[in-house]
């Protein structure tokens, strides 16, 4: 069943933000979509960043952008790891203090490992070998193997126990449909979590949605936040 | 003998190695330069990492949509028979071999194809890795277009990575202002020289070149 | 005390069990019968393993649509709210643990909740598992709908299943024209006896039934 | 570069097909998309009947039904073994005989699995750890791992050398939309076999596909065969 939190104006949508995320505790897991600004959920990271859980340990592809979303999470002191294929951007500077302070782990995964690992976990897969990273530094410590003349290196699912997730629409259903390369790793992250809170831009009636077009089946989607 | 190649004509001579039809991701910074020198009617597609084939070229103006971004975060077009995906499909096309061709900066090359683009070993880096490692590994042809010799006059293309590799025996050409190094199980050998002989490379890389 | 259940109340029985907005796959055979007791209002969603949320009724007269049909490969409807999706990610969903319940058909079902429901170990049978394995791993309740006992009269329940296994300690509830037999860590609990009584079922199935 | 084959009448669209198929050799192995007769593409496998090709492995999820379609192959002696999750159905009286009398080899795989081995192939993942079929006769001699506290048995990935594939809609770049659960095992199969060959009841001009709606993108697309 998914939940559809609707707010009526910017103040409201505020507080719709904060409910969606009240439960987030210390400690979670939490994965936040986007590929620098685009698919980036802002709405639902400034309301974890009100929501002042501690000890996060975030999955997004980068680390933070400026000072806003994701950067002022981190700024906040919320996080305790990240989880990321890029931190270092030319406008990460909050992520690059706190990192160089020793205020941050930082576990660096190749792009399509992340998001392999995140699929993996939700598509109940325990582990699975990648030819990514073979004989890299990002492959120490990995159990390697040879099959048919290629090597790989074993990696682990990552679940989220919340995932974050910007989309275009929703049905009330919680299908959900998104936008160009917006729509990056919010399927994904989707499928990889406990419980999955999603902003869009407008909600539709069950059955608006036309069912071949949809990318995220609602089974996925616990709570839609509608932000106008 | 010819001058040196400009990145310019680097790029367009990658752009003429890319062939017919082919399925392309380009890298961040130089490698882009190869997208203006692609021509249109050879039905070249560009795959973009973030989830997109039939990528066009830089938006200008009104065209700027923040939801449409390439690799490098800037915002692109769209092109005729263009497709989205996520992510975790987006990386199984390159990883699974789909891509003809991806072209890629670098530190280092090795004479049996290792890359080193992505770290360059300094304790006090931030380590940022993206999508490198895999598209190195990932499709059929990894071009690298760079400069053949650093700043401090050192050769980049090298017996052996001295930098921390992205992948391994996984480049096929190197394309550089003295011009396309080809690896092969035999060693490295040079098209055409560029700017300097055949001989005069040999000996600032330290390496034999056939 | 009760008569035996029927086929449909045990049908009704298990619908009545299905959380409000839950997600769920019914087995081809006798666990269909359950969709006939599904109260809409509830909002509980069908999932069928060759690719839909949100499947309906079976399809009537010019609703039949080839392209439209359940793992039994029956046409159906489509509801609203539906989706359609592949075969890696329909089995993704199931295997990831996605789906609320599935209800299956079985040959044996052992005290620990071992299943054993594709094959009967016979040597000249042609093996054919379908979607079984997965339903019996993937869903967080897998509830069986079978008779407690065989045409022979031996029991369906047992210490041990002697035919093949489809999944290991994987069901947790099944449903019997005798009542509902609950799987737990501490034994086997039978919710309520129906056509014979508790002392009577624990001798002919030979099992402890608190 | 995908080719794009019309055929403009009935008799037209077997030459098509057939020339589609002409290169399948004795021996490959063929990936055949479809759920019984949802998304069979029945056009391209009578074609692979009249190719003539023997000793095919041929992957599908049942093992024919009736006397056309894949039965028909398989009733041609061209298939040497059926890599399938349910082979036994009420009207697979063609396979049942071929398999009673020693004819043909049969390799069953949990459903799940099946397509996961598919998706990996395509995907460049060298194996997986799958909890499906755990402690039963099909993980017998299969590598077993606990993760997590989790029984897994390690599955290998299945590539074709052809896959046979039945869309809805194509455009001329080979861009596939499909049709309800007749998409099944279709996109899947488009990515894990070197060659792929689809056959769609109607194609359109490159553009005409919405990119947010595309499910097979062409780049797993080789030809296109136009069957009205």
């Amino acid at each position: 069943m998914t939940d559809v939190l609707e707010a009526t104006d910017a103040t409201d949508a505020a507080a719709v933000a904060d409910a969606a995320v009240a439960d987030v505790p210390d400690g979670a897991t939490v994965l936040i979509g986007g590929f620098g600004a685009a698919g980036q959920p802002v709405e639902l990271i400034d309301a974890l960043r009100r929501r002042g859980a501690r000890d996060l340990t975030v999955v997004n592809n980068n680390a933070g952008n400026g000072d806003t979303g994701l950067a002022a999470l981190l700024a906040s002191g919320a996080v305790r790891k990240m989880v990321c294929s890029f931190p270092r951007q030319s406008d990460s500077w909050v992520f690059d203090d706190l990192y160089r302070a020793g205020k941050i782990e930082l576990e660096v995964v190749p792009q399509g490992n992340l998001a392999e690992r995140m699929r993996a976990a939700g598509a109940g897969i325990g582990a699975f070998f990648s030819p990514t990273g073979v004989g890299t530094p990002l492959a120490e410590g990995k159990e390697e193997r040879t099959i048919d003349g290629r090597r790989y290196v074993l990696e682990l699912p990552i679940r989220g126990d919340y995932a974050l997730v910007k989309a275009h629409v929703a049905d009330r259903t919680g299908n959900l449909v998104y936008r160009k390369t917006a729509r990056n790793f919010g399927p994904v992250m989707a499928t990889a979590a406990t419980t999955t809170v999603v902003q869009v831009s407008r909600v539709v009636a069950t059955g608006e949605l036309d069912p071949e077009v949809v990318v995220t089946p609602g089974i996925y989607v616990d709570r839609v936040v509608v932000t106008p | 003998m010819s001058d040196r190649l400009t990145k310019d004509q680097i790029a367009a001579m990658i752009a003429d190695d890319i062939p017919t039809g082919a399925f392309v991701n380009l890298g961040i910074g130089q490698p882009t330069l190869v997208a203006d020198h692609l021509d249109l009617e050879r039905g070249v597609v560009l795959h973009t990492e973030n989830g997109m084939l039939g990528m066009g070229r830089a938006a200008v103006g009104d065209e700027v949509d923040p939801d449409l971004i390439n690799a490098g975060k800037i915002p692109v077009v769209e092109t005729p028979g263009a497709s989205y995906f996520h992510h975790a499909d987006s990386f199984a096309m390159m990883r699974g071999g789909h891509l003809d061709v991806c072209v890629l900066g670098a530190f280092q090359v090795a004479v049996n194809g290792d890359l080193a683009n992505w770290h360059t070993g300094a304790p006090d880096a931030i380590p940022a890795v993206g999508g490198a490692m895999d598209l190195a590994i990932g499709a059929k042809d990894v071009f690298v277009m760079m400069t053949l010799f650093g700043k401090d006059g050192a050769s980049k293309l090298v017996r052996e990575c001295t930098y921390p590799l992205t992948g391994v025996a996984c480049v096929s050409r190197v394309y550089t202002e003295h011009g396309v190094f080809e690896i092969t199980p035999a060693g490295v050998r040079l098209r055409e020289p560029y700017g300097a002989t055949l001989e005069e490379l040999e000996d600032r890389t330290g390496l034999p070149l056939r």
